[in-house]
Parts: C-alpha cells; structure tokens; sequence
C-alpha cells in the first residue's frame, strides 16, 4: 500500500492542498470584504469629511493622518535603521560582543507585541514626554516598532552586494565612506525601498499602538502635536460600535479601502523595486 | 642589481585555525612579470592579496612575518588606501561597477577628492588607451558597462586600475573566464603592461604562465616550493613536486 | 477659536460627537472627543488631562478629588438584548443577575427552549457595565475590595457594536446595550415587565438605567464651561432626545 | 641607475605610503553616527524593558503581601511552603498562578497566559504545516507562471491589517464554528486560532521559501540524479537542509501570533476564566491589556504591565530557543 | 564491433535562445573510459548532463536531435528516474548529503522503497568497498557526512553512486577541487571502476585524461572538434584547433 509511489501521490496531494487552502483562504478574506464594501466605496467616500451629524461620512481625515504617521514614522525610522545596517555590515566585526548586542537587540525589537508598544509609547512619550495624544507620539513609537523592519531588510540587502564591488573599490583606494556612498548603497537600493514599503505596509496596518499614542480623533491634524485616527483605529472602532446596516457598509467600505491600498502599496514596491534593479543591472 | 618591488619575509597567513600560507619568502622584481601557479587551493590567490591587504577584508585573518613594497612594511605604519592604490587589483570575474563605463574608470580618482572635469576626461581616455579599450568604447563612454562584453569588461576593470597610476597590477587569473580570443586580446595587453608596471599573475594555466611571465613561482599546499626565472621553472624544474606538476602528473 | 478635549466613555462618544461637531460649527471652538472608557474620563478629570471628562455611569464621591465637579447631561437605559428568535420577551432584575452571575446557564431555566445562555458583557472599563452591575447588584467583596461579581465564563465584548453583533447573529446570547443603540438587529426584552423605552426610562419606570455624567475639574478652562452649559442648554439637551437619549432637564 | 637614486627613491616611497589624517575626520565622523544609530534600538530596547519593569513592579508585591494572606485566611487556598520568600517573589508565583482576574483585588494571569498559548498553540498546529507545505509548493513544484500569481497573493494577505482579519472572524469564522461544531457560541480558542493561523501563513511560507530555495542545488541535484523522485528529494534532502530556516518561520510566526491583539479581542470571547477546552472562550494577554490599559490606574495598571512582561518574555524565550536550534545546526 | 552505451545524434541544445551545443555526433563505447575535453564554457558539462536528462532541471533548455542509450531513446519513451538510476553521476563539488556516512549511501536505494536493513548494510558496505573507503570509514559509519574530507566526502560520492548498481557513471571534472594525492586516489579508484561500468568523465586537465581515458572528445564552443583513441588525440590530433589547445596555445 505505501510503495514509494503512492507515498509520493499522498505527498503530492497534501503540498497541492495547502496551496489551494492558503488561496483559498486569501480569495475568500478578499472576496467577502471587496463585495461587500465595494459598492460604497465612491469619489465621495474617499475626499469627504467624517461627521457625526450624519451630513458627511467620508475618510479623508483617516487618510490624511494615515498619511501624516507614515511620513513621520518613516522620516524617523528610515535614516537611523539604514544607518544601523550600514554599522552592522561595513563598520561591525562579525560576531563580536557589541554585534551580538545589537543584533538580540534589534531581534528582540521585532518580536516585541504590537499592544507593548502601545503601553510604551502611552507610558513614555504621551506622558512622560507630555507629547499627550499627538501624531508624534504615534509615529516616535511607530518607528520603533517598523526599526527591525528597516535594519533587518537593508541589512539582508547590503549583504547581497557582491562582495566583488567592494574589492574592487578598496582594490582602487577607495574610502569606506566613498564605498558606501558611491558602491554599497545604490547596489542595495531595491532591498532598501522594499524595507521601507514593508514598513508603510506595518504603519497602515496597526491599531492598538496606534490609538493607545495618537488617539482617535477624526480630524484632519493640523501639526504633529494634534491627535489624529488612522484608516485601521477608524476601521477598528466602526467594527466596535456597528449599529445600524449603514454603520456595516461603512466598515466594510472601509476595510475595502484598506485592503486596496495595501495592495497598492505592494504593487509599488514591485515597480519601483524592478525600476531600481533594471537601472543598476 | 635587480630592485625588488615586494620582499616577503617568513610570511604565516591563517584563515582562523587553519594555515593557508606557510613560511613563504619571496621576492618580486619591479617593471617584470611574475606568474604564481599551482594547483587549486595552493594558496595563491591568497598571497596576492596579501600583497595589496585586501585580506583585511575577511574576517579571522591572522598574519605572521612581513611584507615589505619598496622598503615599507605593509602591515606597520602604511596607511591602506595610499597602498591600494600604488598595488591595482584585476580580479578573476570581471567586475565593473554598475555604472557608466566613464565613471568605472574615473571611480578611483573621484575617491581621491579629483574633481576637475578636464583632468578626469584626459585620465580616462589615457587610462583606456593603455588598456586597448579606447577605440571600442570612445563613443559610448556613458553608456552602462554591463553593455560590454566578458573581455571588454575585463580590459575596462584593468583600465580602471591604470587610471589611479599604480606601481604595480595584481592580477587573480585575469583571463580565466574568457574564450581563448578574449584571452589573447589582455596577454597581448600585459606585454606592454611590464614596460610601466610591476604585474604580478595568478595563473592556472601553465601555458599562459609561459608566454607571459619573466619570473614564476610555484606553490603546493600553502607552501612555495620554488621559485626563479620561468624557462629555467619549465625546463629544469629544481624540485621533483614542481616537475611532477608541470609534466601533468597532477592538478 | 480654542480646542476643547473631551474624553472618557465609549457609549457618550457618539452622542457627544454630535453635540460637539454642532458646537464647533457654532462657535468656531473645535471639540475634540477621544472615547476610551469612562474610568479614563473619570481620571483624565482627576488629573486635568481633558478639560471635560465623561462617565456613562454614577460617578462616586470617593472617585473624583476636591474641586471635580459632576453634571448630568443626559439619562440613558440599558438594554437587555437577545436575539430575535428568542422566544423569551420578558425577565425579572433578578433573572438577569443570576444570568450574569453564572447561577443561570440555560434559557429553559427563565422558561425559553433548552439551549445554554451565551452571556455577553462588556469590558471592565466600561460606563455601561459599571452601571449594570449598579442597578443589578452585580458586586462582591474579596479582600475588602468590591469586585465585579459577573461570572468570568461572560463573554467580554469591547463596545456597544460588537455585544449587538453578537446578540444578533447567536441564537443563544443575550447582552446589555446603552438603549439609544437598539435596533431590529437584536430583541430588547421587557424588565420586570416594563418595556425598554425611552419615555419608560424617563418616568423611572425602567429600572435599568444610568446617568451620563460629565466631569470638570479646576484646570477646565471658561470656554469648556461653556460648551457644557451649551449642552444643558434647551438647543443641546434637544439634540440629545434626538438621539435617543432620555435629556437631563 | 645609481644605488643612491635608488636609496632616494625608496625613501620617498616609504614616505608616500605613511598613513596621513587628511579626510580621517569625516570617516571617523561618520563611524561615530552610524555606531550611535545603532544604539538607538539597543536603547530603545532597555528603555521599553525599563519602563515595562518599573511599571510593574507594584503588582507582584502587592499581590505577594496582600492577596496571599487572603487567599489563605478566606479562599483556603494553599501557598505554603513560599511563606519564607520576599513578598515580590511569592506575588510573583501568585500572579502566574492564580486564575482569578478581579482588578481591583485579585490579578491571577494563569488564564490570560493559557489563553495565549492554546491560541497560538493551535494556530502553529494548524498553520505551519499549511505554510510549510505551501511554501514547498512555490519553491519546488508551482511552475513559474502560478508563482507569479501566488507570491504577490501572499504578500498581500501579510498587509492585510489585522483588524480586517478580525472583522472576518466575527462575521464568518464565529459562525461558522457554532455551526459545524454546534457549540452555544462559537468566539473560542479554535476561532482565534484559526484566524491567527490565516494570520502567521504569510510568514511561515515566506521564510520557509526563502530557505528552501537557499538549499544548494547540488543537493538536489544529487538526490534526482540517484533516480531519487522529486518527493523524496524535498522531504529527505531538501526540507532537512533548510530546516533552520523553516525554524525561523515557524518562530517568527509564533510571535507574531502570541503578540497578535486587535483580530483575536473580536473573535475569542475574551472570557477571563480558565479555558477547559478549544471551543471554550478565552482571552489573551494582549487581549485583556488592550481592554482594560485604557483607564487602569495604580496595582491594575502594573499588573497589565507585567503582563507586557510575561510577552516580553515569551517573546525573548522564543528567540532564545531559535538561537539555540540553529546554533545546534551550525555544528 | 565494439558495443557502444550511448550513440548520440545530431545533438543541438539551447539555453534561452544561446546554443550550447551544435550537431554533436558522438558513440560512447561500453566499459570505456572516455573523457570530454576542451577550454572552459565549451560544453562538456552540458552534453555531460543530457545523457541522464540533468538538463531537465534547467528551465528553457531546448534539445533537439537523439540520444540513444543501449538502443532505447532516451528523450522518447524513458522513464528518467530509472535512466538515472542506471546513470550514475558524480559532480566537480563533492556533494554529500548533509546526514550520515551509511544514511548517504544508502539513500538511493531508500528512495526507491528498499527498507530490510541486512540488504542495505550489505549493500553500502560492497559499495563503500568498491570506491574504497571501507577501510577509512567502518567504524564511524553513522556519524555525519560533513565530518570526512575533500578527497573522502567525492569518494563517498562515487560509492553513493555504485550503491545504485549503475551501468554507466558520469563524471564532471570530479578531481577539480581536490589536492594531489585524493586527486590520485580518485584516479587509481577509476582503473578498478572501468572494469564494471561504462565512465564518462569531463577534466579540464589534459594530463588526467592521457592518463585515464581510453577515448578522449575534443570541444571547442559547442562543437565537437574532434574524437578518438585518447593517445591519437594527443599525438596526432586531425584539427588545428586540437593541436593548439593541446600544446597550450590557448585556454
Ligand atoms: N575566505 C576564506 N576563509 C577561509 N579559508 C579560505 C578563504 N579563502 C581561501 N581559503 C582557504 O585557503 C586555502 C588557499 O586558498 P586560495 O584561494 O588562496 O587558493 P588558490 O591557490 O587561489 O586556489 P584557486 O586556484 O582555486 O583559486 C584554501 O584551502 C582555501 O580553502
Ligand atoms: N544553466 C545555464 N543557463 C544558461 N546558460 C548556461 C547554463 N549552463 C551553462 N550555460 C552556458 O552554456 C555554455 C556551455 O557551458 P558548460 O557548463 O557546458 O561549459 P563547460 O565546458 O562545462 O565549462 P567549464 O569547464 O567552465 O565547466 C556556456 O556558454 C555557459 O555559459
Ligand atoms: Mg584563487
Ligand atoms: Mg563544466
Ligand atoms: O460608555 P462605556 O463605553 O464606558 O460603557
């Protein structure tokens, strides 16, 4: 009964299942949320005002601070996580102590539980710091959070330079620093565009830190001191206070918008990916 | 009196534990060729690039003894870079930066603060002349280098190092993943390489070690079992090791 | 014009969403409404985080510190819901503690078919059930603290939605909702007889019910008075009708 | 030439190769802001462990001093044998412990941490073997053309917000479970892990991938070339020799779903009592901060705290361990 | 008339749109050694893996013409696992499994269901005797593979191989990364294989194949330039292009 051949059919069939149940999966979350939400999404919905008084029920303010925290997020977590690669890949020496430290550090920062961050970040910057409920708060923690993202990405991508280009530089003389600028860098300019559209993909899709440091309010922000509600907090609270049919196409709509973006989101990170490797290769 | 470019005194290299170079001692004379060969693992790529430190790179590198590059020490009071460039490096694999064939041969003089546009541009061209390259590439210079062909690509990484003016030229079987065309094309090139510079080849073919070198030295196992003018190493190999490798008997 | 934070229950926000946005249309003075739960209104009044807090339940003295003041702005019912098919329409106060308090577990003890109680509550931070709990006697003692006495086998749901979604889609649960959210999604069940109905709650008739209360401390600048008065003001308390809610005055 | 020439030109030679400290400056400057940006998420780390520490210290001894007397004079509960211990030690063993959640007096964590880790338990059970088998299937069998279509899929269910996930439980997964299993109410253990398991796949098959297309061709290509079938080239040779990767999915996915917060509050029932079974209901240490963080104050709020460090700690073990594995491969 | 293993005819093979090899017609005799020879990027590698269908693997390989093993087309009606089975293959880089001594051995016959221990002892025992390794490795057959060296870990290769009782072993330049004497070792293990299969072996070392090959093939840029008894080869080779490279003119 279980010749080599039939153990290898059994086989077969198992690997051809979790593939079809993983899209099966995807197609089924995709589907459910898209059909029903897609039919509210419209013009209006995405450029309106959110009010409560029920004349105007669009997201642009959750866009816009959506937009806000990634801007921020990223202009704090981008320079420092780059840099940490670049220290850890070209200053470093492997393996030594402060390596290791970095490295459980920054291992440790990833695996941290979004909602920790969330009690950090309420803890220290809207209290300590007396930031309050501000778009600051929300993106200083953020960039913690998306920091391991960044520094393990370009780290895996600076690694993936041929170590033919930095012989050749050194071979001519070169300076670390020029090696870097000039060599390293751009050679690892794919990998270090999908680290940071991985981190967008993370700053669009967090709640709890989200609204525990920059609130809930649905207003487009006026600086960074004020709070704002991103996509995902609006989507999380209508799911919490779903009261009438309206309030479920609203969510669904909502979530419809989200997805969509994400996939927007990845779609570039293809495009700009490709771009960068087709002008360097 | 021949001057010597490189004296090497008593040289240990150990890639963590295990030793890779044992007790070498040998000199290269300055403005001749001299060929390493030896079968694979030996240990020349890795005396060459002792010659230039790009062994600081690797991790876990221990030397012992002394390399000296016109009277200095290398491994004291040199500082690497200003070693770097007097010691140019070709590598095996061609490998031209991604970028323009204009700026791969500029690379080494922009790294060095030299900015003025004129000096670059006659730099370039020199550099690509005394490469046998300028013809084939004049009107293309800004266009990419991975446009080039293998050997193209391998002449542009040798103009790339003329362009820094070096003393010497390091080459780690420059020609070993070209077609036998290609491969004439930089043989012909290093002859007029040895009137300016000191080149020093690693080499697998012994042929090729043959027609181009003035000196060649033999390695087995880490170690240099002789070494001296190349017709003497091909016709009255002193060593039974190096006639047993020369007549094919291994390798 | 000047920034009025707001913050504390999760049921009030909707509500005070509106008054706020009407207000700020008005005056020009925006009005920023965060709504975590009350105990956060209650202490963000303590420590004048918030010019104004709000807690969807009675606020006790032992609560706020000196100078804390409390206002009524509104009276809200809390509905008990189960889902439509649910042949029960009626049960006593009593019922519904030993519902929560774990000592009735199936529908047939309270004269409904024979299926177990699926027993929603909400979060521990929230007016609504501290309310409940209130008007229900819902509260034990251990270790010399009054605790919740709601079996820890409930279900905690994290806002008035999601005890509805639940309601509305399991045959076997029931749940508490501030009234003005009620829909035909869910089956408000008669207390003690009385129906769950606004006018009910205001002739005292309903017994559960709270007071949404705001809170103003020292720190609470003229211009948020004034958005309070506003409220208790015929314009305000109008609109809390509107919405469903049983006005203060 | 002469000797002396030469001397000369030696001399000067030894003197063009000194080292000079010309752009040494910026070099060094430069080392100093990348060292100093790498230290931020070493700080970042210490401050979060910090302040997550000190926070919570005030629970394990208020716990110690307080609820373990009355646990013994009134509960009848035994704890003997800590007497001795300092009161944060024996608050300690009481917190982890205990199973009754009943801020302001009692802070028993044993059903959160339960909670925790049957939900994430079950989804590893449930999703790794799906993600590994997956990922398989991208790497060895989908022809290129279905791998074009299916990875960019995968990514997208990583971005997904874990929210939307949550959304679809409530609505479909709850459901379903009363249903099929014909339960009183289907938010449960099983319906969290579910959707964790759904959740963790993007990560367990992108890794796993990623590692078994790393094996070196020359395995492969030694098996088939032994008349070995494909099968039992990838499950003999191949998943073997990528098996410290496939360990760091598993791992990554594991703490991605013991941290997972806002999808498993709408699905799970986040009933604060001990879980007899996967279809009872259950509530998560993440779970139980998020709904209460927002108005705990003084022993409550520290004991939410320490249940950020319990995560904390999970999360070190978890990555502890994967060091070890793969140290133990590395031999 | 000699018997010949494989007859190949007319052979084109493609990579994409690059053709690696052009109208090769070659006979391999049975119990022969017979060794492909020729500069790097020739080939030899290529028509090496089309005769056990190792091509297979690559995506884009187009193959054209036939390839007749003991009469049966072996593109046609073949199944390619017992092809392979009957092909033994052995790599340039030894390429054990990452598991034990004995584990390795055994594996190919594991893979096609055998699971009585005595059969697959006796069988890893004969075949670690015929690539004589026995003697080094008895005593610690289940330890790992990675623990043996250079030299041991090819030799475990070849026994790994003979384990499937082929009839024909295909070699890629299996010596190229190995010191002098496993080198010699490897090729004395040859003198005993020829008397039981049929080896073919591609070398990048003419010296090697004087000294094992009784036929040698020529290749030069996917041509099959010349073939014939390995002495005429190189003592009167018919082509120019043989003559230089065998005299070292190029490559
Ligand atoms: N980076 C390294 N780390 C550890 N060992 C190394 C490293 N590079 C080379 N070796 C070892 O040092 C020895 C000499 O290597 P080297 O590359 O110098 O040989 P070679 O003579 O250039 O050989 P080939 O002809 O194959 O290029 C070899 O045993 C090799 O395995
Ligand atoms: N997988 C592949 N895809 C595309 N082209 C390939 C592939 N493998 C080999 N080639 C090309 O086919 C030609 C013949 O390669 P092959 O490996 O057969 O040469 P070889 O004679 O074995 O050389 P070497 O002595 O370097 O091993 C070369 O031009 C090579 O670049
Ligand atoms: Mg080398
Ligand atoms: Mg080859
Ligand atoms: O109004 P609550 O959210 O506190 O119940």
């Amino acid at each position: 009964m279980f010749t080599p051949d039939n153990k290898d059919k059994i086989l077969t069939g198992m690997i051809w299942s979790a593939a079809v149940l993983t899209m099966g999966f995807l197609i089924w979350i995709l589907f459910y949320i898209v059909s029903n939400g897609i039919a509210y999404v419209d013009w209006s919905f995405i450029t309106d005002d959110y009010t409560r008084t029920g004349d105007e029920e669009g997201i642009w303010p959750m866009i816009m601070a959506t937009l806000y925290m990634v801007l921020l997020s990223i202009s704090i977590a981008a320079p420092i996580g780059i840099m940490t690669a670049i220290y850890l890949t070209e200053y470093a020496k492997p393996g030594s102590k402060l390596v290791k430290l970095i490295r459980f550090c920054t291992e440790a920062l990833a695996g941290i539980p979004s909602i920790v961050y969330g009690l950090f970040g309420m803890t220290f910057f809207v209290v300590a710091l007396g930031l309050g409920f501000s778009i600051l708060s929300g993106a200083l923690t953020l960039a913690i959070l998306i920091l391991p993202v960044i520094i393990r990405t370009t780290e895996e991508a600076i690694i993936s330079v041929p170590l033919s280009y930095r012989e050749a530089s050194y071979g001519l003389g070169a300076s670390r620093l020029y090696t870097i600028w000039r060599v390293i860098l751009p050679a690892a300019m794919p990998g270090i565009v999908t680290s940071l559209i991985l981190s967008i993909g993370r700053i669009v899709g967090e709640s709890a830190p989200v609204f525990l440091t920059a609130g809930m309010v649905a207003r487009i922000p006026d600086s960074v001191f004020d709070s704002g509600r991103t996509l995902t907090v609006h989507l999380y609270m209508l799911t919490t206070e779903l009261y009438t049919q309206h309030d479920w196409n609203m969510a669904f709509a909502t979530a419809t918008v989200l997805v969509l973006l994400v996939l927007a989101i990845n779609l570039i990170t293809k495009f700009i990916t490709n771009k960068f490797s087709k002008a360097t290769y | 009196m021949t001057m010597n470019t490189f004296e090497i005194k008593d040289l240990d290299l150990y890639y963590g534990e295990n030793q890779a170079l044992k007790s070498i001692e040998l000199a290269i004379p300055h403005k001749q060729v001299t060929a390493f060969i030896g079968p694979s693992g030996c240990g020349k790529s890795t005396l060459l690039r002792t010659l230039n430190r790009m062994n600081d790179l690797i991790a876990g590198v221990t030397i012992n003894g002394q390399v000296k590059m016109d009277g200095a020490d290398i491994y004291a009071d040199v500082d690497v870079r200003k070693l770097r460039m007097r010691c140019g490096m070709v590598f095996q694999k061609a490998n031209p930066f991604p970028m323009s064939i204009y700026e791969n041969v500029a690379y080494g003089q922009k790294a060095q603060g030299v900015k003025d546009k004129k000096t670059l541009d006659k730099i370039v061209e020199d550099a690509l002349r005394s490469a046998a390259l300028w013809n084939e590439v004049k009107d293309r210079l800004h266009s990419h280098a991975f446009g080039l062909s293998g050997g193209q690509q391998q002449r542009l990484c040798i103009a790339r190092t003329i362009a820094m003016k070096p003393d010497v030229i390091l080459m780690d079987e420059p020609t070993s993943a070209l077609d036998p065309i290609a491969t004439a094309r930089i043989e012909e090139l290093m002859e007029d390489l040895r009137k300016e510079f000191t080149v020093v080849i690693v080499t697998h073919s012994m042929a090729q070690a043959r027609r181009i070198a003035d000196k060649t030295a033999f390695f087995l196992m880490g170690e240099l079992v002789e070494h001296g003018e190349t017709e003497q190493i091909f016709t009255a190999p002193k060593d039974k090791r190096t006639h047993g490798y020369i007549t094919g008997d291994f390798g | 014009g000047e920034t009025i934070t707001v913050s504390g229950s999760n049921s009030m926000t909707s509500l005070m969403e509106v008054l706020a946005e009407t207000y700020t249309n008005k005056t020009g003075n925006f009005v920023e409404v965060q709504g975590p739960g009350s105990s956060a209104g209650i202490r963000a009044a303590n420590q004048g985080t918030s010019h104004i807090g709000m807690a969807s339940r009675a606020v006790a003295d032992s609560e706020i510190e000196a100078g804390v003041e409390r206002i009524i702005m509104a009276n809200d019912g809390i509905a008990i819901v189960v889902h439509p098919n649910n042949t029960i329409e009626n049960l006593t106060t009593e019922q519904v503690s030993k519902i929560y308090r774990g000592e009735i577990s199936n529908w047939a003890e309270v004269g409904g078919e024979r299926a177990p109680i699926v027993a929603v509550t909400r979060d521990t931070a929230s007016g609504t059930r501290a309310g409940f709990e209130d008007v229900l006697s819902l509260k034990q003692t251990i270790a010399g603290k009054k605790v919740s006495a709601i079996s820890p086998r409930a279900q905690v749901a994290n806002g008035n939605g999601m005890v509805k979604t639940t309601a509305g889609q399991n045959q076997n649960a029931i749940g508490y909702i501030s009234l003005g959210t009620v829909d035909e999604s869910v089956k408000a069940l008669d207390i003690n007889g009385v129906d769950a109905l606004v006018a009910n709650v205001q002739n005292q008739s309903y017994p559960v019910a709270r007071s949404f209360v705001l809170m103003t401390g020292p720190k609470t600048p003229d211009y948020a008075h004034a958005f309070v008065e506003w409220i208790l003001s015929a314009e305000g308390q109008e609109i809390v009708a509107k919405k469903g809610y049983v006005p203060a005055k | 030439m002469s000797e002396v020439n030469v001397l000369v030109q030696k001399d000067s030679a030894q003197e063009e190769l000194k080292s000079s400290r010309r752009r040494d400056f910026i070099e060094h400057a430069f080392h100093a802001l990348f060292l100093l940006s790498a230290f931020i998420g070493v700080a970042s780390v210490i401050t979060i462990g910090f302040f997550l520490v000190k926070e919570s210290l005030s629970a394990p001894l208020y716990t110690g001093a307080d609820l373990a007397r009355y646990l013994v004079e009134e509960e009848g509960q035994s704890i003997f044998g800590y007497g001795w211990l300092p009161d944060g030690v024996v608050g300690t063993i009481q917190m982890l412990t205990n199973s009754t959640w009943a801020p302001p007096a009692m802070y028993g964590l044993a059903p959160m941490i339960a909670g925790s880790l049957a939900a994430t338990g079950l989804a590893v059970l449930m999703g790794v073997p799906v993600g590994v088998l997956t990922a398989i299937f991208l790497a060895e069998i989908a022809p290129q053309r279905v791998v074009n279509v299916m990875r960019p899929a995968i990514e997208l269910l990583a971005g997904i917000p874990s929210v939307v996930y949550g959304f679809f439980g409530l609505v479909v997964i709850v459901p379903l479970i009363e249903t099929v299993f014909d339960v009183p109410s289907g938010a449960s253990i099983l319906a969290g892990s579910v959707v964790l398991s759904i959740m963790i796949l993007p990560t367990v098959i992108a890794v796993s991938e990623t590692s078994l297309r790393a094996v070196p061709p020359q395995y492969r290509e030694g098996s088939l070339a032994l008349g070995a079938s494909k099968i039992y080239t990838i499950f003999n040779v191949l998943i073997p020799a990528a098996r410290s990767g496939i360990l760091t999915g598993v791992i990554l996915g594991m703490a991605r779903a013991v941290g997972e917060t806002m999808a498993i509050i709408m699905v799970m029932g986040n009933t604060p009592a001990m879980p007899q079974g996967v279809l009872d209901s259950a509530i998560t240490l993440t779970a139980n901060i998020a709904l209460e963080m927002s108005y705990a104050t003084g022993v409550h709020a520290s004991a939410l705290y320490a249940s950020g460090v319990v995560l904390l700690v999970f999360v070190m073990l978890l990555n502890g361990s994967l060091m070890y594995l793969n140290r133990e491969k590395a031999k």
